[in-house]
């Protein structure tokens, strides 16, 4: 059980910086390594803001 | 000063400015002409250190103090808020209760924040080669994080958002910025010179010596300062009410 | 010819900022403001003034109605909660 | 003078022309609905003027205005709840006919671009701009039930 909800939150946080990088990748005109490097990072605090947040929307009851 | 002299004081001073812009105006060249002595000269100055954005050069470069000036007025600005908008001796805290917010509402604020943020964090990286930079990021990013107040309650915002960490973070690149103006001194230039680090290829991230780098600090100072900023409005907004409590 | 987007935007700048002087009240007055704010980012655009113009939008679309209408939701919290205590 | 910064003219006249006038008089519904309508409307001529002036890095504004418009709709629609929930205000055919022209305006620049990352780009400053309008326009009627305080 403990494991699976690791599992699941990684996956989660795996896919919003998937998603993310994609769309750093659309928004830059030119594509070199450091700009893979700076987008990783960004997607990297997107992601792990995007699991905050649904967590914290979700309402302790 | 009674209603009449004050009428004839603004109609005096109001007239004399009017006056005076107009004066001013006739003087000015043509609306779109040819003739840019100060564009001209900040874009050679641009283009010899290898920067794209001619703005960005002006602003972190050129005019680094300036922005310096700017980045203290905003820094003084959020501390004076923080002052005066805290809780007083004869108000107390009254948690809100959680809200109800339609579903669809719910989920775009979700959605969107991670791509907010994103959006915004890209702006301040590529300050220094198309429109953005420092200031327009961290604006966006701060209010990415606002989402959660619209779209779910302030109880949600404030689990994602420690407003002790955005104070440090708000100090420490403000200092940021003065420590690597300092860097420039040490290096034996001057304040802010951009002579410290190599110029780099044109058009790329790396490219404009310390630029992206005061752009970074500029980003990350007004971003927090912003989330502080809103911090003390909402807690004043929501949270705090009158009297000492019941 | 070509300014006239230039004519638009300005005169569309000169109705809004009008607009939001004569309207009396604070929450209206935001709505007026968060209007003129793009109107601004339009009017930077076609000066080709694209910084200044990114600036404009990113504080005036939500920043500054969000600070205002937080104002003006605590003053009405706070002559409601005057008049309960004088009840 | 091309036919982008034209159209890009008219767009914007039409759009900040009819938003100056909802929004400065009426109803407070009817000028939440005409704040919601200027991001649609004025969004869509940031895009053609980045075409008229051939310059790609114009398309940051609209991207910024499609992400950060329907925000500043959301406070509005949050924070003046109590207000709206008596009026109800619903345009829908007006919110339809804005997202309409969203869509036509990236369909049109998306096939002059051609296919590639800018494109792309294109089509998610589109979809986060219709998106965000349908979204306002639901949230300020009825959005938020139970905000009475907090």
């Amino acid at each position: 059980m403990k494991t699976r909800t690791t599992l699941l939150a990684v996956g989660e946080v795996l896919a919003w910086w998937a998603a993310l990088v994609v769309l750093w990748l659309m928004l830059i005109s030119t594509v070199y390594t450091l700009e893979w490097v700076v987008g990783a990072c960004a997607a990297g605090v997107g992601a792990l803001a995007a699991r905050a947040g649904r967590r914290a929307a979700v309402r302790p009851r | 000063m009674n209603p009449r002299a004050r009428l004839w004081l603004v109609v005096l001073g109001g007239g004399g400015l009017a006056a005076l812009l107009v004066a001013a105006c006739l003087r000015l060249p043509a609306f779109g002409g040819p003739w840019h002595p100060y564009g001209d000269r900040a874009v050679r100055a641009a283009l010899a250190r290898h920067i794209a954005n001619t703005i960005a050069s002006v602003n972190f470069d050129q005019r680094a103090f300036d922005t310096m000036g700017e980045m203290t007025i905003l820094f003084a600005a959020v501390l004076g808020c923080v002052v005066l908008l805290r809780q007083a001796r004869d108000e107390h805290r009254d948690p809100p209760e959680p809200c109800e917010v339609a579903a669809p509402v719910r989920r775009y604020a979700l959605v969107v924040l991670p791509i907010a943020l994103v959006t915004g964090l890209y702006v301040i990286a590529h300050g220094q080669l198309s429109p953005g930079g420092g200031f327009q990021g961290g604006v966006v990013a701060a209010t990415a994080l606002h989402l959660m107040y619209l779209g779910a309650d302030y109880a949600a915002l404030e689990r994602i958002r420690p407003v002790e960490a955005f104070e440090i973070g708000d100090a420490l690149s403000a200092s940021a910025y003065l420590v690597l103006g300092f860097a420039g001194v040490l290096a034996g230039g001057a304040f802010l010179a951009n002579t410290l680090l190599p110029y780099g290829t044109f058009n790329t991230l790396s490219s404009g010596g310390t630029v992206p780098l005061l752009n970074a600090a500029i980003g990350m100072e007004v971003a927090s300062a912003v989330v502080v900023l809103l911090a003390r409005f909402l807690d004043q907004a929501v949270e705090i009410e009158e009297g000492s409590g019941s | 010819m070509a300014d006239a987007v230039v004519v638009v935007a300005l005169l569309a700048v000169a109705g809004l900022a009008t607009a939001a002087v004569a309207n009396r009240d604070p929450a209206r007055q935001a709505l007026v403001l968060a209007v003129l704010g793009t109107a601004l980012a339009v009017l930077f655009t076609v000066l080709q003034a694209p910084d200044v113009g990114l600036s404009q939008l990113a504080v005036g679309s939500a920043l500054t109605p969000l600070l205002i209408m937080l104002s003006v939701r605590k003053v009405r919290r706070r002559s409601a909660h005057g008049k309960d205590s004088k009840q | 003078m091309n036919g982008w910064i034209l159209a890009a003219t008219v767009v914007l006249a039409v759009g900040l022309g009819t938003t100056l006038w909802g929004v400065a008089t009426g109803p407070l519904g009817r000028r939440v609905v005409a704040q919601n309508l200027s991001t649609a409307l004025v969004c869509p001529g940031l895009l053609l003027l980045s075409q008229g002036y051939d310059r790609t890095s114009y398309v940051d504004l609209a991207l910024l205005l499609a992400l950060l418009g329907p925000v500043g709709t959301l406070v509005f629609a949050r924070l003046l709840a109590d207000e709206l929930a008596e009026e109800q205000p619903r345009a829908w055919g007006l919110t339809w006919a804005a997202a309409g022209l969203g869509a036509v305006v990236v369909a049109v620049l998306c096939a002059v671009t051609g296919p590639g990352r800018s494109m792309v780009k294109l089509l998610i400053v589109g979809a986060l701009l219709v998106g965000g309008n349908l979204l306002a326009s639901r949230a300020m009627s009825g959005g938020f039930p139970g905000v009475s305080r907090g």
